[in-house]
C-alpha cells in the first residue's frame, strides 16, 4: 500500500456529506445508508429530494424535535423521523421492489472498499467483529439507478479504500458509481477512477499517492 | 415468523405468550434478531431458538445473538432484506422461486443457482414459509381485515399468508366496515386469530 | 361416447347452483367464475360466505338496485356489484397472490371436461368459436384449496363431460376435488370419480350410463 | 400497457390521445383487448395494434378483436390473468423471472422452461415490460402519488413502475399531503407524467 508523503487537511464528515448533497438534484428519489450517509439530509435543505427509507417509506422528513415525537415513525436505521408532505407508507416487500426494480436515482451507501470496475465491498470485513449482517445493503447496491459510496480515503492505518480488486466480501458487483471521499470525488467509469472533484488544498498527485489503482484525469 | 422492524409492528405480547409456553426448536424469521430487551431476549438466552433467518442480527444495545453465535449455540441463514422481504411475499403469493440479482456474485448467493438473464447475473430464491406468523396490527375487525399504522406495517402484510397458522395482537378492535375497502391493508383471508392487546406505542 | 337410454328429468341451472351452494360451510372464501358459478351466491343467503373476485376484491355483495349502482364496482365478470361491510379491494397482482397462493378455500367454475384424475378442461375446445381467452381460469384452477365444477353431465350431443382423460386443452392439472352436474354430484378421488349424491329419481346406473370413465359407489 | 379491468380503471383519454397522436407498431399489454366502443376499437380497426399481450381478448358486445385474429391481422400472446399480473408487478419490482404453478402442463405452458418444485410442476415467466404506461388513477398530486377507486385499482398500481414512461390520468387533483401516507396507493416514485383529465364514472 502507498503511504501519504504529507499529512492533508482533510473534510469532516459533515462536509463530505455537504460535498455530496451538492450533487444531488431537485426530485430526485434517495434512500440514504445507516450512518454517515443519513447526514446528507441535513445539506439538501433547498432543494426538494424525496428520502425513502427500506422500513417502508417515501418522503422521509427531517428529526422531530423531542417534544413531537411519532413512535410510530421510524427510519431503518431505527431513529425518530418526521415526514413531508407527499410521504408514504408501504409494506416490506414493496420497499425493496421499489429498490430492486431500479426506481430509485440514487443509494448513498458507505464503504470498506470500492474497486475501480465499481465492485462494492462493505457488509462485512470477514472478521465480523460486530457479527454478521447484511440488511438492504445488497439491494441497494444491485438495485438503485446510482450507487454513490460516501467513505474516509483510506483506512485508519492509511490503506487505500479504493482498490484494483475488493479482498472483503463484496455486496454488489459493478454497482458504484461515484465516491465522495475525505479527499476527493471520483467517478467510476468504464475506464476506471477519474478524479471529478478533490478537497481544497489537495492536488491530483496527492489523490493518486493514496489511491491503490490507477487515478485518470478527467 | 414475526413482524416488525426494530421493536416498530413488533408483536411484543405474542413473544411472551411464546416463552410463557415454553414453546422450543423455533427456527425464527424476521428481519431484525439482536433484541436488547423483552421476551426476544428470553428466547434467544434460554436457547428456544435453534437458527434465526434474518437480514440484521445485530443490535447497538447488545452482543447477545453474536455471542451466541459466535459460541455455535445458535444457527444463522443471513438473507439481504429484500430477498427476505421477497420470499416471504413469494410464500403468500404462491411463487415457489425467483431469480433475483441480489446478492449474486457474492458470499451470500454463492451456494444458490446462478443464471444471466439479460445480461445480469441472478440467483435463485427460494419462497420462505413458516409454520406460524405472528404479527402485529393497529386495527382489526371480525374477519381478520388488518390495518398498519405508519411505519409499522413493514413485514407484517407479507408474513401474512406465509405462514399455515396466522396469529395477530392488534391494538384496536373494529366493527365490520368500520375500515373502508380501501383502508384493509391486509384482508382477513390471510388471518386465522386476532387478539385484542391495547398496548400502546412502541419503545426503541 | 355412452348413449342415454332414458330421458332423465335433469336439475335446472338455478337447481345446480342451490345444490352446490348448499355444500359451502359459513366462514368460506370463495371465487365464483363467470357464468352458470355466479348463480351460487343467489343461495347462500343463510351464512356468511366471502366471495372474491378476480379484479381485486374480497366481500362481494349481491347485485345493486339499478337505482344504487356504483359505476366503480364491478365483478370480473364486468357486472355491476355491492360489497359487504368487511370488504376489501386490492390490486391485480395481489388478486392473484391470494388465488395462486392457496387461499381461497374454494373456485366455483365451469367446464368442457373433467378427468377422472382431476384435470380440467374449460378455457378452449380447441376450435375457439369465440376467440382464445384464458381470463383467470388456470390460475383459479391451480390455486384454490378446492375447485369445484358446475356443468351439464353431457354435452347437447349426449357426450359425457366426465372422461377418462381430457380431450380439449388443458386448464390445469388434477385440481378438480368435486363435479355439481345436472344429474349428480361426484367427488373426484384417487380412485377416480366416486357418485356422492344424485339428483331425484336419478340412479347409479343413470349417472354410469352417462359417464365415460368408471364411477366408483361411495 | 394499459391498466383498467374492462373499462373500470382504464385510461379512456389517454387512449384516445394515442389515436390522436397517430401512433402505430403497438404492442398492446392489457387483461381485455375485445373493445366494443372507444378508442380502443380505432386502434384496432386501423391496424395500429401489431399485438396484443392479453388474459381475455374476447368482448360479449363486439367480434373485432377475433375476427382481426382470425384474419391474422394481429399478434396474441394469451397469458393467465395471474400470470400477466405477476409478470408486470416482476418487472416493477426488479424480478426478472420467477416459477408459477399456473399452466404448468398445459398449452400455454408447453413452450416454457418447467420444473418440478416441492413436487410441483411449474414453469418458468419472465418480467413483462413495456415503453409506455397509460393508467387511470382516482386521486393525483404533484408528486405523481395517486389512489384509485374501489375496482378502479386492478392493474394500475402493478403497471406504475414497469414501463420507462409512465403517464397516468387523474380524476382529481390534489395537494401534497391531502392524502395521508397510508392512503397512498401507488407511490410519486413509479409515476412520470401526471394529467388531470375529470372524466367522470366509467361505461360498461
Amino acid at each position: 500500500m502507498s503511504e501519504p508523503a504529507t499529512k492533508l487537511k482533510t473534510l469532516t464528515r459533515e462536509q463530505m456529506a455537504a460535498r455530496l448533497a451538492a450533487d444531488i438534484p431537485e426530485g430526485w428519489y434517495v434512500n440514504l445508508g445507516i450512518g454517515a450517509p443519513t447526514l446528507v439530509a441535513n445539506y439538501v435543505a433547498n432543494r426538494e429530494v424525496i428520502f425513502h427509507s427500506e422500513n417502508g417509506l417515501l418522503g422521509v422528513g427531517p428529526k422531530p424535535a423531542d417534544e413531537n415525537i411519532e413512535p410510530w415513525l421510524i427510519n431503518a436505521g431505527k431513529q425518530y423521523i418526521t415526514m413531508m408532505a407527499g410521504g408514504s407508507t408501504f409494506d416490506s416487500a414493496d420497499s425493496f421492489g421499489l429498490i430492486r426494480g431500479g426506481h430509485l436515482d440514487l443509494a448513498v451507501l458507505g464503504g470498506y472498499e470500492v474497486a475501480e470496475n465499481g465492485d462494492l465491498a462493505n457488509w462485512s470485513t470477514g472478521a465480523n467483529d460486530a457479527g454478521p449482517a447484511v440488511g438492504g445493503a445488497m439491494d441497494l447496491g444491485a438495485g438503485a439507478k446510482q450507487v454513490w459510496v460516501l467513505m474516509d480515503h483510506t483506512t485508519k492505518s492509511g490503506s487505500s479504500k479504493l482498490v484494483e480488486k475488493c479482498s472483503y466480501p463484496l455486496t454488489a458487483l459493478g454497482s458504484v458509481t461515484r465516491i465522495y471521499t475525505n479527499i476527493a470525488v471520483i467517478d467510476v467509469t468504464p475506464h476506471g477512477f477519474v478524479l471529478r472533484d478533490s478537497a481544497p488544498g489537495v492536488t491530483f498527485d496527492d489523490v493518486q499517492t493514496r489511491t491503490s489503482a490507477v487515478l485518470h484525469r478527467r | 415468523m414475526l413482524g416488525g422492524f426494530g421493536s416498530v409492528g413488533l408483536p411484543n405480547q405474542l413473544l411472551d405468550g411464546l416463552v410463557a409456553k415454553g414453546v422450543r426448536g423455533i427456527t425464527l424469521i424476521a428481519n431484525n434478531a439482536g433484541a436488547a430487551f423483552g421476551s426476544m431476549v428470553t428466547l434467544l438466552e434460554t436457547g428456544a431458538v435453534e437458527k434465526v433467518v434474518c437480514s440484521y442480527p445485530r443490535n447497538a444495545q447488545s452482543t447477545l445473538f453474536v455471542d451466541l453465535y459466535r459460541e455455535g449455540k445458535i444457527g444463522l441463514e443471513l438473507v439481504p432484506q429484500g430477498t427476505l422481504a421477497e420470499r416471504i411475499r413469494a410464500a403468500s403469493a404462491g411463487i415457489p422461486a425467483f431469480f433475483t440479482p441480489t446478492a449474486a456474485g457474492t458470499q451470500l448467493g454463492a451456494s444458490k443457482e446462478q443464471r444471466e438473464i439479460n445480461g445480469r447475473l441472478c440467483v435463485l430464491e427460494q419462497a420462505l414459509h413458516a409454520d406460524v406468523a405472528l404479527l402485529e396490527a393497529w386495527q382489526a375487525d371480525r374477519w381478520g381485515n388488518l390495518s398498519y399504522r405508519l411505519a409499522g406495517r413493514n413485514f407484517n402484510p407479507i408474513m401474512a399468508g406465509a405462514a399455515k397458522l396466522t396469529i395477530v395482537q392488534t391494538q384496536h378492535k373494529v366493527e365490520l366496515g368500520e375500515m373502508r375497502p380501501d383502508e384493509v391493508m391486509t384482508p382477513g383471508i390471510y388471518i386465522n386469530r386476532v387478539v385484542h392487546i391495547p398496548y400502546g406505542d412502541p419503545v426503541l
